[in-house]
């Protein structure tokens, strides 16, 4: 017996130090004083697979929060960020926004980078009933039709027929029109939605599917896929994929020298330094989407500033040297925050969101509508391709003309060359 | 088993008896008490206190279940993750098609985890050692194509699965999450109490020594063999029940995440996998642990330090924290 | 009923495309002493683990008690009623020596339940009952032999198969070990001794077979069985 | 469908060229594990260290893989015997059961994979040499440089491996530690000594097969775990301690991975590779080529 005792004793000891360490460190004013800063809280990824982009995003939100407390702040108060890092695992977040919330008690909460962190988050936020502004979530409001919800990636209300839909149509207004297409991605969310929009779109513009199959994440040859693609002749090759197979697809086109008359599409990574670099001259003539590329008809104001500073920083801290893609929309969803609370004139989350589904906002990332489920009215998903790329320098890639937009027309900067593989 | 293992006198095996009752009654007691105390705390700290209770106490129940087999019996599960993936989407498989509430999702993804636990123990009938460690990571590697490749359940893409509204006398749905949990975990505990001083438990640790000798006294291996990885494959399954509804979101890679895999083997191992507080106390160690590094140091070094803790445990305490307790106790005689 | 406590019949194992055994047959009375020995590689071990069970014969069948486990698990014929000590011992390390023996005390059922002196009697019996709380590990290479024979005996056997029992022990401790034979054979327990220590062979059993290269060559009275020519040619030796 | 005698044997030719790549990742294996009993899991780990100091010496001093490979051989032996001392004093001394070796290296992986994470971050990283995107045509049969250089160097490595181990003394004691440790004392040599030179061994072609790891494809921290898997899988199809099985076996991976992408989806393929490693440790423990 008084040997169990002592085990006992052990384990309600524990638990005691459980309960002690759980809350340590945790005591906060219960109310913050005016003077205080506006404190914004967010997990975002600084480890693992999605930290290239999560520090880009970030880096992209230190510079807005630089940017205005210089300017002398919000409501008459600095700014200041509250993050953890999520680990790209989406088994943290509940954890990190309940102690955002509850413990830390943030007066504002934005999401971090990709769908599956900001699906993690969501019952947290809707049962705290706070406004959730957030970054590249693909969809993530479709099931939960949360009202305060309100996301940047301008896929506009149905994402998963944007990425291929500037695809498509600058096929189809290519003569002759073509009359096959393959379809090919990872097997993973992202593509799995883009492939899905394809299939639909392709089906709609009368195109034979001729291919139309999935391959695992971390396939290493992509010869044997690509060959297979071109025995059936297929006209337009169609790939959504993430970045280390968008590097391979690219390569395997090349080394077995496949001829359509388009490549590309839904290829998530060419955005990125990294995989621009990586493949230089391969690029040319690979089509694909993107959200911003320095082109003379997306010319926002701030946005070379803004692109000047994230530059010049981002060379410091190791993070993505361009910066088109995630951060100025990182950017931008802090300019949306800041003017809705502007005009609204207080933290208060149920006039913020009222606000923001009414308003529209000029921002880096040009001027932003937002639909009932958050998503922004009016998608402005680009197709682009690259051209005249010379070596391996990343410097070309700041440059008009390289990442020239085929669609949407509003936005067009040059004509495509075609076909791919000459 | 035809026999009555009550007829044997040997003194330390009906000590054992005794000493199991009341074990099994402070167990059952502390997790009960630890439930009230969640509620108490948790209306004071918030929701956080749930959703961090929850985390942790998934990982005691987990580092349970992997010990019933590995630490007792010595066969070790590399696809841990694959049992709890397999809870997991058994919850929301029954979701889509029936509805089905938490309280009938536990039990069934039990059964079914704990089917898939039977098939590996007829594994071990052939695999010793590597081998078949290798083996239960070549299974979660084809359960994972399964599942990807089963678009029924998300497949590739993943599945949101919304929680239902809560009901009864919980606060919020983290709240009885949190305490789902911990009786689940509690529960784990005292089936690893009963196992380990049972006949099972006796026997377990015998074909741990040595298989071939522990036949020939007698010891029916692959039934005690079948009997560890059914109840080790149930108690991971049960462990991954609740999670879409803690997650919200599932698609392979959360559900067969690696860092499931490696604290449900770190944290026995560290705790030390010879007694059932072993793990009990590498989970809250580790678990605790990783909760606070995660919103205070928050950078890569949180990881750093499971694989530092590990290779220092079992390079200089190989026997765990148990080894080490027992080590100071003997220094003290 | 045989008057045989086991029977076995054209024992064949291969291994491969190596014949271990080539039908080798084996008859035992109960009760009854019986030395097992061959050279190294001869195929010795490998009949021993058929009849215990650690291997299942190609061809051939084995009777112990009337029923048939040709074919069934060690455990099973622990249980009815066959024991062994190993080559090499291997003492359960995890555990202390008492619960060494409480292993088979414990998992194999008995007609009339076991004393609730039985462990300490059997300890007593292999002289560890002071060792009894100790681990395998601290103990000595006789000890363990001791402790080999020790759970055998807590099997409550019929047949005792002794393989190698005394392999690197001293003079004195063999006679040890051979004492501790003759008393559990006296209780009635058969037992097959496998042995390369002639002159304990010699001493011990009442009739001596021979294994060559798989196959028994000789089979009889010990000092008969030793006369015999190919024996000498093929064990002791050119 | 649109299956043709070209691409199949497109895909024959890559699936072999990329088990040639997988023999150099397994070939350690076989040596740490099949040999020595060393559950060396961190093998990947070493792979990725490999990888990223490839990356390192191209892109700060200019140095080409070709010769960093060579060097990284070089450094590998020559550490190797201080690593295994180390897992000697801490582990293997102790003879405890391969679960605490395992639990180590499971560490080591881990260390080493945040190691490189906080050194060089998360993002891929690849090689730009423009020798790598040649293709060389044969026929209807195109072969990459990509993957034919690793096959060539792999299958170099391999035949390195195997001629030590069975033409010079030290390796012939080491195929005999893996037989029998006691034998190798009785002919006078220290089993010690031989475990040593092979776990070096197995180090230096792990840090190779990492530098063919980057000329193949794009590499980051955490993607030397998919290799954990499949290396022991080809390690255990070769019947676990042979150096000819283990390439035989990984060409036999490599050609039903390309079959499966080239007949079936590509989505399918780890299904066959762990299928075919399910199957055989449920049938055939030793081995496809076991005896």
């Amino acid at each position: 017996m008084s040997k169990n005792d002592f085990t006992i004793n052990r384990r309600e000891a524990l638990a005691g130090i459980a309960t002690a360490a759980l809350t340590a460190g945790s005591i906060v004013p219960a109310s913050a004083q005016t003077q205080q800063p506006i404190r914004i809280g967010m997990g975002m990824a600084m480890t693992g697979g999605l930290a290239a982009l999560g520090k880009s995003a970030l880096l992209g939100m230190q510079i807005w929060k630089d940017d205005l407390n210089a300017r002398g702040g919000l409501l008459g108060r600095k700014v200041e960020f509250v993050t953890y890092d999520d680990q790209s695992s989406p088994a943290v977040v509940p954890g990190i926004y309940s102690k955002l919330i509850d413990i830390d008690k943030v007066d504002l909460v934005v999401s971090g980078y990709a769908t599956n962190q900001i699906a993690a988050a969501m019952p947290t936020i809707m049962q705290k009933k706070r406004l959730f502004m957030t970054l590249f979530g693909l969809a993530a409001n479709d099931q939960f039709k949360y009202d305060r919800y309100f996301q940047m990636q301008p896929n506009g209300p149905d994402a998963r027929m944007e990425f291929s839909r500037g695809y498509i149509e600058t096929a189809m207004a290519m003569n002759p029109k073509p009359k096959t297409i393959a379809l090919v991605g990872a097997d993973a969310e992202f593509p799995n939605i883009a492939l899905d929009g394809a299939r639909e779109n392709a089906k709609k513009a009368g195109l034979k599917i001729v291919y139309d199959k999935m391959y695992p994440p971390n396939t290493i040859d992509f010869g044997t896929i690509v060959r297979s693609i071109k025995a059936t002749e297929a006209e337009l090759v169609f790939v959504a994929s993430y970045p280390p197979d968008s590097a391979g697809m690219v390569r395997a086109a090349r080394e077995v020298g496949l001829k359509s008359r388009m490549f590309g599409g839904g290829m998530i990574g060419l955005q990125s330094a990294a995989l621009k670099t990586q493949l230089g001259p391969l690029l040319n003539g690979v089509v694909g989407y993107d959200l911003y590329v320095p082109e003379p008809t997306l010319k926002f104001p701030g946005i070379e500033e803004f692109l000047k500073k994230y530059q010049a920083e981002a060379a410091k801290q190791g993070v993505d040297p361009l910066g088109f893609y995630i951060a100025p929309f990182a950017y931008a969803e802090m300019q949306v925050l800041e003017q809705a609370i502007v005009a609204v004139g207080s933290l208060d989350e149920a006039k913020l969101a009222q606000h923001i589904h009414k308003a529209s906002f000029d921002t880096v990332a040009g001027t932003i509508k937002f639909q009932e489920r958050g998503e922004w009215a009016e998608p402005r998903v680009l197709l682009v391709q690259y051209q005249g790329v010379t070596g391996n320098d990343v410097e070309q890639f700041k440059q008009t003309g390289r990442q020239v937009i085929l669609h949407p027309p509003k936005y067009k900067s040059g004509d495509i060359k075609a076909p791919f593989g000459d | 088993m035809n026999m009555d293992h009550t007829t044997v006198t040997s003194g330390v095996t009906q000590t054992d008896k005794r000493r199991r009752r009341t074990t099994e009654l402070m167990i059952a007691a502390a997790g009960i008490l630890l439930s009230l105390l969640l509620i108490v705390v948790g209306r004071t700290y918030g929701d956080y206190f749930y959703v961090a209770s929850y985390v942790v106490l998934q990982f005691v129940l987990l580092a349970t279940a992997w010990n019933v087999l590995g630490g007792y019996s010595g066969y070790v599960n590399f696809g841990s993750a694959g049992f709890f993936a397999v809870g997991c989407y058994t919850t929301i498989l029954l979701g889509k098609l029936f509805d089905a509430p938490l309280a009938v999702c536990v039990p069934a993804a039990g059964i079914v985890a704990g089917l898939i636990g039977l098939g590996t123990g007829y594994l071990s009938l052939r695999l010793r050692g590597v081998f078949f460690s290798i083996a239960t990571l070549a299974l979660a590697v084809m359960l994972q194509t399964l599942i990807v490749n089963w678009s029924y359940v998300g497949g590739a893409r993943g599945v949101y699965v919304l929680r239902p509204d809560t009901s009864g006398p919980f606060d919020s749905y983290v709240q009885l999450l949190a305490i789902v949990m911990c009786l689940m975990a509690t529960a784990a505990v005292i089936v690893a109490v009963v196992v380990e001083r049972s006949w099972i438990g006796f026997g377990l640790a015998a074909l741990r020594d040595d298989e071939t000798a522990a036949e020939a006294a007698g010891v029916p291996s692959l039934r005690l063999k079948l009997i560890a990885t059914t109840l080790s494959g149930f108690l991971m399954g049960v462990a991954g029940a609740p999670f879409p509804y803690y997650i919200t979101y599932v698609d392979p890679a959360s559900a067969f995440s690696l860092a499931i895999a490696i604290n449900t083997i770190a944290m026995p191992l560290i705790g030390g996998t010879a007694t059932w507080w072993g793990p009990v106390v590498g989970a809250l160690l580790l678990g605790i642990t990783q909760q606070v590094l995660t919103v205070t140091i928050s950078s890569a070094a949180n990881l750093l330090i499971v694989g530092v803790l590990l290779v220092i445990f079992v390079a200089v305490a190989p026997n765990g924290i148990v080894g080490l307790v027992r080590k100071f106790r003997e220094s003290r005689r | 009923m045989s008057e045989f406590i086991l029977s076995a019949k054209g024992i064949t194992k291969r291994f491969g495309g190596f014949t271990a055994l080539k039908g080798v047959d084996f008859e035992m009375a109960p009760g009854e002493r019986v030395g097992l020995i061959g050279p190294n590689g001869s195929g010795k071990s490998t009949f021993v683990n058929c009849l215990a069970g650690a291997l299942t014969p190609d061809e051939g069948s084995i009777v112990f008690r009337g029923d048939d486990i040709t074919t069934l698990p060690s455990w099973k014929r622990a249980r009815a009623g066959i024991a062994r000590s190993f080559q090499i011992p291997r003492p359960f390390k995890g555990l202390t020596v008492r619960q060494n023996i409480e292993v088979p005390l414990l998992f194999i059922p008995r007609e009339n339940a076991p004393k609730a002196d039985e462990v300490d009697r059997i300890l007593a019996s292999i002289g560890l009952l002071e060792k009894a709380d100790a681990s395998p590990k601290s103990l000595s290479q006789v000890e363990l032999r001791k402790l080999e024979l020790g759970r055998a005996l807590a099997a409550h056997p019929r047949l005792l198969i002794a393989d190698e029992a005394m392999a690197g022990l001293s003079d004195g401790e063999v006679v040890e070990i051979v004492e501790l034979l003759n008393r559990l054979n006296e209780s009635g327990i058969a037992i097959i001794m496998i042995e390369h220590i002639m002159k304990a062979v010699l001493a011990f059993s009442e009739r001596v077979i021979v294994i060559v290269a798989g196959e028994k060559i000789a089979d009889g009275e010990p000092h008969e069985v030793m006369k015999h020519p190919e024996v000498e040619r093929a064990y002791l030796g050119q | 469908m649109y299956v043709t005698w070209d691409l199949m044997a497109n895909a024959i030719v890559a699936g072999i060229l990329l088990g040639g790549f997988y023999a150099a990742v397994a070939v350690g294996v076989t040596i740490a594990f099949g040999m020595l009993d060393i559950v060396n899991i961190a093998h990947p780990a070493v792979m990725m260290i490999g990888a990223f100091l490839a990356y390192l010496a191209l892109n700060t001093f200019g140095i080409d893989p070709m010769i960093t490979m060579v060097i990284l051989a070089g450094v590998g032996l020559a550490i190797g015997p201080f690593l295994y001392r180390g897992y000697h004093a801490l582990i293997e001394k102790r003879g405890d059961e391969s679960l605490q070796g395992l639990a180590f290296f499971f560490g080591i992986l881990f260390i080493v994979e945040i190691g490189l994470v906080m050194t060089f971050g998360v993002d891929y990283r690849a090689l730009e040499l423009s020798y790598l995107s040649k293709t060389f045509e044969l026929g209807a049969v195109s072969i990459p440089a990509r993957m034919l250089i690793p096959f060539v160097v792999a299958m170099i490595m391999c035949g390195l491996c195997y001629a030590y181990l069975f033409y010079t003394f030290t390796g012939r004691t080491i195929l005999a530690v893996a037989q029998d440790v006691e034998a190798v004392r009785l002919i006078g040599a220290d089993p010690q000594r031989s475990k040593s030179v092979a776990f070096s061994i197995a180090i230096a072609t792990g840090l190779v097969a990492g530098v063919l790891l980057i000329l193949i494809q794009p590499v980051e921290p955490s993607i030397g775990r998919e290799f954990i898997g499949r290396a022991f899988a080809v390690c255990v199809l070769g019947g676990i301690a042979s150096i000819t099985g283990t390439v035989t076996a990984a060409m036999i991976l490599g050609v039903a991975e390309t079959l499966t992408a080239s007949l079936i989806g590509p989505s399918w393929s780890p299904a066959i590779s762990f299928g075919l490693l399910l199957l055989t440790l449920a049938f055939r423990p030793s081995g496809i080529f076991g005896r």
